[in-house]
Order: structure tokens, then C-alpha cells, then sequence
């Protein structure tokens, strides 16, 4: 009796592991059969790019989630720093360091407040961070006025052309190439990197675990769980804020609430993650894998002209048979 | 030395301590004890740092310090294993980390972290505790008792001046909890100190050399134990004389009323054969890890039934869930109360009223009222301590809360009573009161199965046992024809064919 | 001349009710708007339902309730508007309504309510022929639409019904809709993705039926290195910015200026105000913007307002502008 | 010292208890006196009636949030519902009875669905409900080819125009009034007052919290919690439906997504409604009492003509406002 559960329970235990590598090869083996470029190295280097985006933003989101939070203002603090980032180079013309330092900034301190609000004013983080999202949204629509910024537009009250450009280093951030392998990919693999030695192998990032896990605990053995806690939310911000000024420099311009279409494929990606080679928690390279997953499937469903508003349906139910994957063993 | 004077501390509605003085001195096991929500674990809080607001103050050799959070306690060499051990392990983390947990914290000077050392000297710690838990494991997989060890194997590791121990045998077996007292020998030889709180006032006895009684919130006296008796202490603990803990119960025995045939489960259970017979009290004994939580849950359809077939009154009955057992008949005190017997955030009568909500009910409607009744008669009938049927039960001491968890199904008859370790960290009168309802139960015509690690309960209250070893039944004994040295003869896997330990 | 009696002396108030109120066409539009309102010393009140129909209906209810003088609407769907229009119109309030038509009863809305639209027809048609002309009607088109949006199915109509029929050299060899939610990055990724996996050199020009899509074709264009001439509706001045910048690719674009839609739908709501004759329907000239009528970028940068030195019927339009409302301008002042 | 500190936790509990309310009464306080028509009973009127569609959803949720689960999918399941009663009527003419009937029907199957996908996929709550959102908003559209439905639309491949028509009767759901309040807001007051009786009245409302309270315990007091979970979602998935109608006759046509808007208010909605009166849980009286918060504020802020690109950043101050209020408290 005991032998026979243990190969079914074996082969739960694979499906728990590998069930999101398993769904990805097969998309992958699927659209390399039906589509004959699918495969060809550019096309892959397209994929990574088109999800850098969504991975950036899902490594900000998983920050938050290893302290069991869960922070909805990632795409929008993204949004923002693209805005901010623009403002600075075209409108105020102080060139690139600033606008590179100043949105990752303004990130880190809204990952503060968040944490403010979530700590000292104990209210829960999904809606601390909604509120946070409402906010900046109105923020950086108020910033411009609804408009973009971009360069060589014209101010308002005519007071003639803006005075700079969006600089050539800061575009590059977004639209160029390392050894043919586009920046934005190399950010998100770094970012991937540092987030993954963060957690697993320095004593904070187990300290955002334990916090995760079992908040009283880790309090009752003289962990700081509100300065982590903090540390995990200024985090997210930053990460999302280095999401923003990828977006913005492939956009070419500060679009207002250019982060927030990314929010839900953001936090699917993180929560996909969660069980990627049975980890059970949620963890860096998960995140990627499951942002890698909705966008090997959105590539091929472009590709094979399938109408947008059936790619949907297709995105839903790939979620939920990877979802069912990887949850259904923990029932048993 | 460490001194505790007049330490007084209140909550909403409940003064919890009033002007406790405690000392203990150097290098000595001092055991802690009192009735259900005397006020042990919230003494041993403040003195580890978990509240910030008390009157009074604390000295260790003289001097004042202050304690007024985990880590300044830590400091002071004060380290405490709490009685609820899910409060303070980490489940997604692994065995490693939760026991490296304060090296982590606290001594680590790098940020990168030391891997190879953290599992060096965890499995050092595993071992010394002969403990056979493989490190990398996550800990949310392991069994109570596990959890316990891990536990111990944190305070061992940071070798504290001043080590608490509230309650850590209650889910230990007799041999665990033997390796313990042997840990805390050598660490008493080491010259640290060790409070110990606990129920089974004959460990105290085994290994302590001063015990200190609390009653109501109020300190009665520090003795030492070669001066003392088991029963002068229960004494000074309830203020009153314990007549005697196993009430006899004279009742009829009668036909069989439950019974298992040939069953397996899911979680493990093979081919047990087993009944109850109404009136009758039915031991289920074996050591930690036995089964027997297992067993209870199978029968009350907890878990899946793969083979063979459960009996009532004859009939089959068929548990597909857990409400179909309670429909057919059956009642269920589990194990883990915090976790499984109550529903902590929720009010005394919340709780007390669930499992037959419909009696409180006309159609479909609640009747605050009737509610309200019902639980002020088993609040009063049980002796829940408590100032309001409204109190949230996690307000409540641990053993008051069990009361709650057995008290939810005293309000409406059932078949059969599945106990799975009612009295784990049940003071002495509180337990007996718990016997004296298994008395009730059984002279009404009913049937009990009675699952517990410790024998001298098993033998006390049951009328016949079944042994359990590796997830079958063994052995059934009549009680009075047995004696502790069987029990744990056939617990141990004596006489079992294939004379295996479960890894 | 005198201000009509109706007129004279009011505080007027409007409200502006939008579909959406992002993107640079938008601004634009309620800039057009507000400016012209401020001209008049009309109180505007700028209501963006940020895509909720229902939303809009809210701000249409709002404005009766408070006893607005005017309501401007710009896109919407009119099943969803229709009861909160006519219930305007039966108070007596004018509506003027960009890109979306009611069908209300004549005896209810006489006088008081004009459809404006971009004449999207002939947007469509001149950009969509501009591409045909520079191909020389033969080519492999990356063509895009963003289906039941009122003004780009009528561009839509155009090409399905006249440019694909006519010029059969022409083909659609993928099409990009990807609704409306984030239009420039989908758009962007989109095309990225059809770019990297097409062969080379098969495709010949793109076209985009909104702008907001060319944008992210432009961006997925010059970002592949590759030198392939886009063709859009609509224009701003990040677009102006892009086709200086980058004249080889983004070619032309037909449009009209959207400030001036909302200064016809100021003017028009005040001619209903005053009780002069309005039409029902009304359609903006457009004009084809093309880069090679534009100077070099080195030469001048070249935004929105600059566009009238180029085009005759660009800038501001004199449509419905009325004698006494030089008048009403003078005594704001 | 101790009496102060009593002074001072009555006061927290005050503002625990009555924060919400408030805030809301501050709110209507401030827009009675800066504008004429605010008070107006046809201006309350249009209050309710314009957050009847986010507290019927954030109801749904509420049903929910009371088994510990969220349903992210209720407002895609109200724009579904909205979509398939257009299709019955305008081109299957198959009346009134069904076009109500079916998309209701339809509601409570997905709650079940969701439910099956928690239970017994054992994916987590906001998972499944995330994914079944794609879906359904997939399928919504793709059902349509991504148009709206309306009376006399085109058919597509020319096949002349739609034969049926949204019925009066069905239009009467959002369009209607009885003695001058509008149907939509007295559909949201009898669901509200029926859920409120269903969870403080009822046995199985008593069930449900006890589940979302500890299920493991709830489970083993013989509580058959698969069975009420289940329920619960399918009343989530019955009010969506029933939101959903109201939304399409409110709106005259079948709309793809119409019901999307609504997620990001209702959520917090029902968030806020936890602690009205300091009930502690989420409760219909709250949840009604959150839409009405932020009705009230959107409905001001139009009135007091203020930019329409600010409003997000009020709506998030004020969130976050009477969040920490009511949430500060728990804290102590
Ligand atoms: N957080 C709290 N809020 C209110 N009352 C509390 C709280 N914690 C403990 N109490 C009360 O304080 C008293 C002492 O409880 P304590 O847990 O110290 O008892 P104990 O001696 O450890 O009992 P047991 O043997 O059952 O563990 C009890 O009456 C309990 O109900
Ligand atoms: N959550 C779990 N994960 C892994 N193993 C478990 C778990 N719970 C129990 N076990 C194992 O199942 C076996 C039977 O455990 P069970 O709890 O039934 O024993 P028991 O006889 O009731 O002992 P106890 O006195 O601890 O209740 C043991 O080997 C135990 O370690
Ligand atoms: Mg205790
Ligand atoms: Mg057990």
C-alpha cells in the first residue's frame, strides 16, 4: 500500500515542481511546431524584451509579497517614475543622473509610505497600496496636466518648445542593445539576480521570510519586523521605480498611467511563481518564469493573429491549469 | 539570582497577576506550577520581555534591569519556549533556520549568509537532542512534537542564563520528554537555570528542586520539593484537597454500539478492528506518532476511508466529511486546540453554540438569546474562568480554553466521543472535572474512545485499551489486567510481528 | 453687436463630459475647450469618466441636476448615454456631441443638439490613400484597427469598402487590434513581434488607424532598425515630434485639430443658447500632414499651433463664430 | 496614568467604530456648505444612484470576504451577466424571463466554478477568481467579437440588423423609479438588507464566518465548510449577476467589460465596510456605507468643478483617511 501512494504522490510532487516549467515547454513546443519563426533566436530575445515590463514589476511585487503583503502600487509608482524621469531631462533639463536618481528616489519613499501606512496606521497593505495607486495615478496626471512629455513638445501658455531632450543614456535603458541582447533584458536579469541572492542568501532577505511566515514569531525573537517590513516596501518601490524608467525610456516619452496596464500580469506572474520548482514561497525566479509564461503565450497568439480579445480566454486558462499544476499536490 | 518583585499585570476585565513575587536562584531546575489560568504563562511573558507595560520590576543579581521587549530579555540572558509552539516557529522556513534563528538575528555579522555553518550546527543541535530530523526540511511538515524539539533546540543553542520551559513535555512522549529532563540536567550542570512549567506533577517531582505555586493571579509560596507531596502541592495549587483524580464510575456496560472493521484510511491507518460498547471507555494508547490522531480523524471522516467498514448500532455509516460523522452521531475533541478545537478570535459562546447551531435556531433564524442561555450553562457546568460568555477565547489560559473545545459538545447527546488528548496541559482539578464528564457521558449509554500518550491516564479512566504502534491497532488489553510496563511494552512495537521503528 | 438677450449678463456654466481624458488628442481637446469656454467667461467643468459608461451618465445626470447651461459630450456609447441626453434636452439644455450620435425625436431635440464628428470618412480615405499613392499601390501593409470604436470603424469602413477593393496590389498581411486599454505599449510589443518573425524585407508599410497605435508602431519601428514607412489618423504633437525625427518612417497622418473641435462645441452651444439655428450634424475639415511639407527638424521643430503656416485650413476654424460674440469676448474682459 | 490612557482608547474606539461614518458625514457636511445643490433630494438621489452598481458588486465581495476568500471575478461576472441578457433579447428575442433568468444562472454556476477551483483545485482564492476574471472577460468578448450589443445593431457579415431589442421591463431594472427613487438603488437596499439578514441572522451566515474565521476548527465542529464556501461563492457570483443586470439596463446595451471599472471601488468598498461600527468583519451595512463614501466624494468633487485630474489624488487621501481611522485603532 505504502509503495503504490508513493508513485502517485511521486507524481504529484513532480507536477507541484515542475508543473510551470511543464505548461511553459509545452507552449513553447506547441507555437515552435505551428509557427515557423517562433523559435529563430530574435524572436526569443523578443519575448524576454516584451516581458521585462511585467518582470521588473513582478520582482517589485514579490519584495512585498515575501513579508506577506502584497503591494498594488508597484505598476503605478512605475508609471510615475517614468513621469518624473521625463519631466526632469525634457521640461527641467538636468540631464540624466538626476533623472535617474530622482524617480528611484521618489520610489523608495513611496515604498516608505506605503510602509507607513501599512505599520504605523495598521491598515492592511492591499489597501494601503490601492490607495497609494489612486493617489499617484491623480499625482502624475496632475504633474503634466493629463499630457505626456516627451521631447521637443510645446509648453503650455506658449511658452514655446520644451527645452530638452530625453537623453541618449537614459534611452538606452530601454531601447538598447548589449551583444545583441536588449538592456531592458539585462536589467530585469540583474535586477532577477540581485532579488534571488537577496533573498536566499543574505540574512535579510530570510529575515523578510520569517517576517512572512510567521510575523508574530519572527517579533518575539527580536527580529525589527517594522524596520524589514519597511525595508521590503522601499524595496518593491525601487525595483518598481527601475520598472519605470525601463518603460519610459522604450516609450521614448513620460506617458501618464503607462504602468498601470501591467498591474494584473504583474502580480499573476508573482503568484505562478510561488511554486516553481516547489519552493512554496514567493521567489525571484519564479516570478520571471511566470512572467516569462504569459509572454511566450501572448508572442505566439500575436503571431498566429489571433484576435486580441480571445487572447484572454487563452491567457485565463493557462493560468488556471498552471495554477491547478501547482496547487492541487498541496491539498494532499 | 533572578528576582521577580510584585509583579502585577492586568488585562481588560482580568487581573492576571497581583503582586507576584518569584525568585530563582542559580543553576537549579524551578518548577512552576497552578491551576488553568493562574497566571504561569503571563508571569513567564513579562519576565521574557513579551509585555511592555506591568507594575513592578525585575533584578538579576541584584541588579534592576529592564525588560521591556524579547530582545532586552535576551539580552539578560532570559531565553523562553513558548507553550503554543506555532507562535514561534517559522513553517515555510527549514528545521535549519529555525533553529539558527537567533545566531541569524542576532550574532551573524555578515550579510551574506553562512549556509554551511547555519546546517553545521543545527544538525550539531539535532543531534545532541538524538533527534532524527533531517535539517533541510520545512518545518511547517513536522509533527507536534518535532515542532517541540526544534523549539528546544533554539533555547538549548543560545545557551541562556535563565531558560523557561512552559508546558514543553505536553506533547512530548514519556521517552522524549525523558531525553528532555536529561537536556536540561546537563544544562542545569552547566550552570543555567531552568523554569519549568507543567501539568504532570510527577516529572515536576522527577526533576525539579524548587517548585513556586500561583493561584489566581496570586503567589501562594516557593517550596522545596523534597519537603513536599504531590498531593500538599495540588493542594496549595487549588486551595482545597483533591479527593481523588479518577472519579470511579459505576456504569453498565452493555451491547456494542460502535465499531470498526478492518479499516484503512488515506492518512496512513491499516486494518484496525476495533469497538466501543455503550457505557464504556476505550483507551487508545501508543506513543507520539502512533497514530491515534490519525485514527480519530479517519473515523470522523476527517480523512478518506480506503478499506474496510465503520459500524453504528450495526448499521454501516458512512463519514465522507466530517459533518456526516457529527450527523451520525459522532463527536470529535482534537488535538490542537489552538489550531483545531477552537476558533480563537471568536467569542466563548460563538464557539460553545457552534456545532449544533440549529437547536438555537427557529428556521434558519438565530436566537441570540437562547444562545446566550446555553452557554452560561456549560460556561458554568465546565468551569470555563472567564468574566463573560463574550470573551474572545484567545483571551482565555490554554487549559480554559481546551474546556471550551470538549465544553461545544456537551450541549447535545452524540453516540460516541472521540477524545484525542483532552488534558494536554490540563491542571489537575480541571482534569478531573474533564474525567468526571467522561463519567457523565458513559453513564448516559453512550460509548468514549480515549486517545492519550500518557498511560496513567489511559489506565486511570478506561475500562479497556486498544495499542496502537505504526498506524495499526497492536494489542487490546483489558485495563484492569494491565499495568504501565505492558502498555509500553507493546507501544514500543514489542510482540509486533515485523518489530520495526517508523522512521 | 448686441449679445443675444439669452446671452447677456449670465454666469454660464458647462460641463464637458469624456469617454476618457488621457492622451495627447484629449488634451488637446479639452484645452481647445476650456480655452475657448475661458473666452467667453463660461464656468467649465471638465468630467473624465476614465472609460466608464456609466461614469458618463453620472456626469450628465450631475450637470442636469445642477443646472448646467450647456453639456459637451465627446465619445461614449449612446445606447448607454441616451436617456441622460434626452432627459437634458427635455430641460431644455443643448448637448453637443463629438464623436457619438443620439437618435433623438426631432420635436425633442430641435435646436438643441449637433453631432460633430472629425469626418472620419475622409480621414480614412486620404490617409489611407497616401499610403497607396507613395507604394504605388502594391505592398505588403502591417494594417491595424481598433474595432467598434464609432470613429474608427468609419475610418475602417474606408478600407474594407473601397482602398482594398480598388488597389488590389495592396495587402493586409497581419492585422493589430489590441483594444483600447493600453494602446501605445500593446501596440509596440505587437508589432515588435510580428517584425522580428517576418521575413526580411516582407513587409512594406504600416498603417495605424488611431494614433495612439502609430506611436507604438513608430517606437517598435525604430527600435528594429528597419526603415518602414507608417501612415496614421490623427495627429499631436508627439506625433509631429516622432515624424521630424524620423521623416523616412512616420510619412503622414490626416487629421484636424482637435482643439478646435471643442471651440466649434463651445460656439455651437452658445448659438443654441441664444436661440439662433444650429445644425444637427456637423464635420470638421481634415487635412493630410505629411513630413515632406514640413521642415527639417534642424530647421524648426514644429508643433500643432505651427501647422496653420503650412496648412491653409489648419488653426483655428471661423466656423459658427458670430459677430456678437466678439462682443461677449470684449465684455469678459 | 491609567485613567489617561482610558480617555485616550475611548477615543480610538469612537473613531474605530465611527470613522467611516465620519468621514462620510464630514464629507456631506463640507459639500452642503460650499454648494447650493448638494443637499437636494434629486442630488442624493443620483448619490445612490450612482454607487447602486460598485454596492452591489462590493456586496458580492462581501460574500466573499466573509469565508476568508476575495472574488476578484465579481465585477467581470456583473459585465458578463450584462452581456448575455443583451443577447437573449436583441438576437435571440427570447424575452424578459430568460434574459434575467439565464445570466443569473450563469452567475452562480461561475461562483461555483470558482469555488471548485479553490476547493478542490486547491488554488488560492485570488488566483482563481483572477483567472476566471480573464476568462470571462474573454469570453464577454469574444462572444461579441469585441462589440457592444444594442437594439437594432448591425449583424455582422450583413446580415442586416439585430431583430430584438432590450425589453421595457428589462430596461425598467435601471432605468425604472418607483415613487421617484430609482429601481437600481432599491435593488442595492434589498440585496444589502438581505445580506445583512442572511449573515447576522442566519445560521448560515454565522457559518460562513466561522469558516472565514478558522476553517481547519470550523471543519472539525462537523461544519461541512466545502459546502458552504461553495455557497458563498455563488452568491457572490448571484449578486454580481444581478449588479450586472442593473448595469445593462442602466446602460441600454450590452457592453463588453462594462463591468471592469467597478473591481477597483467595490474592493475597497467592501475593505472600508470592515470596520463600520467596529464590527471587525465584512458586513453589508459597511460595504454600502464605503460605496456611499466614495459616491459622495466623486459626486462633490464634480460639483465643485474640480479638476477632474485631481479627483483620483482626493479619492486616494481620503481612503487612506478613513482607513487609518478605523484601522489605527486595531493597532492598540
Ligand atoms: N491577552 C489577554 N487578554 C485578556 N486576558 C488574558 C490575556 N492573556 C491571559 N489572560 C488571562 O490571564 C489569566 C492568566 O492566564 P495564563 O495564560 O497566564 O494562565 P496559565 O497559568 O498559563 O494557564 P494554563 O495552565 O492554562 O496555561 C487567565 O485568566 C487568562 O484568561
Ligand atoms: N503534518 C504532518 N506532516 C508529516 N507527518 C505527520 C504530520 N502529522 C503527523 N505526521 C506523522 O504521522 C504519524 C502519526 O501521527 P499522529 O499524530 O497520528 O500520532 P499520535 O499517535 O496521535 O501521536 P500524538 O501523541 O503526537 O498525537 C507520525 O509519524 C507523525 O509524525
Ligand atoms: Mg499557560
Ligand atoms: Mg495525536
Amino acid at each position: 500500500m505504502k509503495t503504490e501512494e508513493k508513485n502517485s504522490i511521486d507524481l504529484f510532487n513532480l507536477l507541484y515542481k515542475y508543473g510551470t516549467i511543464f505548461v511553459i515547454l509545452a507552449t513553447i513546443l506547441f507555437f515552435s511546431i505551428f509557427l515557423d519563426n517562433f523559435m529563430k533566436f530574435s524572436n526569443i530575445i523578443n519575448i524576454f524584451r516584451s516581458v521585462s515590463i511585467v518582470g521588473l514589476i513582478s520582482l517589485a511585487i514579490t519584495m512585498s509579497l515575501t513579508v506577506d503583503g502584497l503591494d498594488l502600487s508597484a505598476a503605478a509608482i512605475a508609471g510615475f517614475a517614468a513621469v518624473i524621469a521625463a519631466k526632469f531631462m525634457v521640461i527641467w533639463e538636468l540631464g540624466t543622473v538626476p533623472a535617474i536618481i530622482v524617480p528611484i528616489l521618489v520610489g523608495v519613499i513611496v515604498g516608505g509610505v506605503n510602509a507607513f501606512f501599512i505599520i504605523k496606521m495598521n491598515i492592511s497593505d492591499l489597501l494601503a497600496t490601492l490607495s497609494m495607486m489612486f493617489l499617484l495615478t491623480g499625482i502624475s496626471v496632475t504633474f503634466q496636466r493629463g499630457t505626456a512629455i516627451y521631447n521637443y513638445m510645446p509648453l503650455p501658455n506658449n511658452q514655446g518648445m520644451a527645452p530638452g531632450v530625453l537623453t541618449d543614456a537614459y534611452l538606452f535603458l530601454g531601447k538598447g542593445t548589449i551583444f545583441s541582447i536588449p538592456v531592458p533584458v539585462i536589467i530585469m536579469l540583474i535586477v532577477a539576480l540581485f532579488v534571488f541572492v537577496f533573498l536566499n542568501h543574505t540574512k535579510y532577505g530570510r529575515f523578510f521570510y520569517m517576517i512572512g511566515s510567521n510575523q508574530e514569531a519572527a517579533k518575539l525573537s527580536g527580529i525589527p519586523v517594522k524596520k524589514y517590513k519597511t525595508m521590503a516596501y522601499m524595496m518593491s518601490g525601487f525595483i518598481a521605480a527601475v520598472a519605470g524608467l525601463v518603460l519610459g525610456a522604450r516609450m521614448g516619452s513620460g506617458e501618464v498611467n503607462a504602468g498601470d496596464p501591467y498591474l494584473m500580469d504583474s502580480v499573476a506572474a508573482a503568484f505562478i511563481g510561488f511554486s516553481v520548482f516547489g519552493i512554496g514561497r514567493p521567489n525571484a525566479l519564479g516570478s520571471i518564469l511566470g512572467a516569462l509564461l504569459m509572454g511566450t503565450l501572448l508572442n505566439g497568439l500575436v503571431m498566429m493573429n489571433f484576435p486580441y480579445y480571445s487572447q484572454n480566454i487563452v491567457k485565463g486558462v493557462v493560468l488556471i491549469l498552471a495554477l491547478s499544476l501547482t496547487y492541487y499536490k498541496k491539498k494532499n | 539570582m533572578l528576582e521577580m518583585k510584585n509583579i502585577t499585570k492586568e488585562f481588560p476585565g482580568v487581573k492576571a497577576l497581583d503582586g507576584v513575587n518569584f525568585n530563582v536562584g542559580d543553576s537549579e531546575i524551578h518548577a512552576l506550577v497552578g491551576a488553568n489560568g493562574a497566571g504561569k504563562s503571563t508571569l513567564m511573558k513579562v519576565l521574557a520581555g513579551v509585555y511592555n507595560t506591568f507594575d513592578g520590576e525585575i533584578l538579576i543579581d541584584g541588579k534592576k534591569v529592564d525588560i521591556s521587549n524579547p530582545k532586552q530579555a535576551k539580552k539578560e540572558g532570559i531565553v523562553i519556549v513558548y507553550q503554543e509552539v506555532d507562535t514561534a516557529l517559522i513553517p515555510s522556513l527549514s528545521v535549519a533556520e529555525n533553529i539558527m534563528m537567533d545566531y541569524m538575528i542576532n550574532d551573524q555579522q555578515n550579510t551574506f549568509m553562512d549556509w554551511k555553518y547555519i546546517k553545521k550546527k543545527a544538525k550539531e543541535e539535532v543531534e545532541a537532542l538524538d533527534l532524527d530530523i533531517n535539517v533541510n526540511k520545512n518545518v511547517g511538515e513536522l509533527s507536534l512534537s518535532e515542532k517541540q524539539m526544534v523549539l528546544i533546540g533554539r533555547a538549548v543553542f543560545l545557551e541562556a542564563k535563565y531558560l523557561i520551559l512552559d508546558e514543553p513535555t505536553a506533547p512530548l512522549s514519556l521517552e522524549e520528554s525523558k531525553k528532555l529532563f536529561e537536556i536540561v540536567n546537563k544544562l542545569r550542570e552547566q550552570g543555567m537555570s531552568i523554569i519549568f512549567i507543567s501539568h504532570r506533577l510527577d516529572e515536576v517531582f522527577k526533576i525539579c528542586e524548587k517548585v513556586s505555586v500561583l493561584r489566581n493571579g496570586k503567589f501562594i509560596g516557593s517550596y522545596d520539593l523534597e519537603e513536599m507531596t504531590i498531593d500538599k502541592v495540588v493542594e496549595k495549587m487549588l486551595g482545597k484537597k483533591l479527593e481523588n483524580t479518577f472519579p470511579k464510575i459505576d456504569c453498565q456496560i452493555n451491547g456494542t454500539i460502535f465499531e470498526a472493521v478492518d479499516l484503512s484510511g488515506k492518512n496512513g491507518i491499516e486494518s484496525v478492528d476495533f469497538k466501543v460498547r455503550s457505557g464504556e471507555i476505550v483507551g487508545l494508547a501508543g506513543l507520539v506518532g502512533a497514530g491515534k490522531t490519525e485514527l480519530s480523524k479517519l473515523l470522523f471522516g476527517d480523512s478518506k476511508v480506503t478499506a474496510g467498514k465503520i459500524k453504528l448500532h450495526g448499521q454501516e455509516i458512512y463519514n465522507q466529511n466530517t459533518h456526516q460523522a457529527v450527523v451520525n452521531g459522532l463527536a470529535l475533541v482534537p488535538e490542537e486546540r489552538h489550531t483545531e478545537g477552537v476558533l480563537v478570535n471568536e467569542s466563548i459562546e460563538t464557539n460553545l453554540t457552534l456545532v449544533n447551531l440549529d437547536h438555537y435556531c427557529s428556521s434558519s433564524f438565530i436566537s441570540r438569546k437562547k444562545i446566550k442561555e446555553a452557554s452560561l450553562k456549560v460556561i458554568d457546568d465546565v468551569g470555563i474562568k472567564t468574566p463573560s460568555e463574550k470573551q474572545l477565547v484567545n483571551n482565555l489560559s490554554g487549559g480554559n480554553q481546551q474546556k471550551v473545545s470538549i465544553g461545544k459538545w456537551l450541549l447535545s447527546d452524540y453516540e460516541v466521543y472521540i477524545f484525542d488528548e483532552p488534558t494536554k496541559g490540563i491542571d489537575v482539578g480541571s482534569k478531573a472535572e474533564i474525567y468526571k464528564l467522561i463519567g457523565e457521558i458513559v453513564s448516559n449509554g453512550k460509548g468514549v474512545i480515549y486517545a492519550s500518550s500518557e498511560f496513567e491516564e489511559i489506565l486511570g479512566l478506561t475500562d479497556r485499551v486498544y495499542v496502537m504502534y505504526d498506524g495499526k491497532i497492536v494489542k487490546e488489553l483489558k485495563t484492569s489486567e494491565t499495568d504501565e510496563e505492558e502498555l509500553l511494552f507493546y507501544s514500543t512495537g514489542g510482540g509486533s510481528s515485523e518489530d520495526r521503528r517508523k522512521k | 453687436q448686441e449679445v443675444p438677450e439669452a446671452i447677456a449678463g449670465k454666469d454660464l456654466k458647462m460641463a464637458l463630459v469624456k469617454e476618457w481624458g488621457t492622451g495627447t488628442h484629449m488634451m488637446m481637446h479639452i484645452n481647445g475647450t476650456k480655452a475657448e469656454a475661458e473666452k467667453y467667461g463660461i464656468k467649465l467643468s471638465v468630467i473624465d469618466a476614465n472609460n466608464d459608461l456609466l461614469e458618463m451618465t453620472n456626469g450628465i445626470e450631475n450637470a442636469i441636476s445642477n443646472e448646467m447651461d450647456a453639456i459637451l459630450i465627446s465619445h461614449g456609447k449612446a445606447d448607454a448615454l441616451y436617456d441622460s441626453v434626452e432627459k437634458a434636452l427635455a430641460a431644455g439644455i443643448p448637448v453637443i456631441v463629438f464623436d457619438n450620435d443620439f437618435d433623438v425625436p426631432r420635436e425633442i431635440h430641435q435646436g438643441k443638439l449637433v453631432s460633430i464628428d472629425q469626418y472620419d470618412l475622409m480621414m480614412g480615405l486620404i490617409s489611407q490613400m497616401s499610403l497607396v499613392e507613395e507604394m504605388d499601390g502594391e505592398a505588403n501593409v502591417v494594417y491595424n484597427r481598433v474595432a467598434n470604436v464609432p470613429p474608427t470603424d468609419k475610418r475602417h469602413r474606408i478600407w474594407e469598402g473601397a482602398i482594398l477593393p480598388t488597389y488590389t496590389g495592396i495587402k493586409a498581411v497581419a492585422t493589430i487590434d489590441q483594444g483600447t486599454d493600453n494602446p501605445m505599449g500593446d501596440a509596440q510589443t505587437a508589432l515588435e513581434t510580428i517584425l522580428t518573425t517576418s521575413d526580411e524585407g516582407e513587409i512594406d508599410a504600416v498603417y495605424a488607424v488611431w494614433d495612439e497605435y502609430a506611436k507604438g508602431f513608430y517606437n517598435a519601428i525604430v527600435d528594429s532598425g528597419k526603415e518602414i514607412p507608417l501612415y496614421s489618423v490623427d495627429i499631436s504633437n508627439q506625433d509631429l515630434a516622432m515624424m521630424q525625427d524620423h521623416p523616412e518612417i512616420w510619412r503622414s497622418s490626416a487629421a484636424v485639430n482637435p482643439a478646435i473641435v471643442g471651440e466649434v462645441q463651445i460656439r455651437l452651444a452658445l448659438k443654441a443658447l441664444a436661440g439662433e439655428d444650429i445644425p444637427r450634424y456637423y464635420s470638421l475639415d481634415p487635412v493630410l500632414v505629411h513630413v515632406d511639407d514640413l521642415p527639417s527638424k534642424d530647421e524648426k521643430r514644429v508643433s500643432m499651433d505651427d501647422l496653420a503656416d503650412y496648412y491653409d485650413n489648419w488653426g483655428s476654424s471661423d466656423a459658427f463664430i458670430e459677430d456678437w460674440m466678439y462682443t461677449l469676448e470684449e465684455s469678459v474682459k
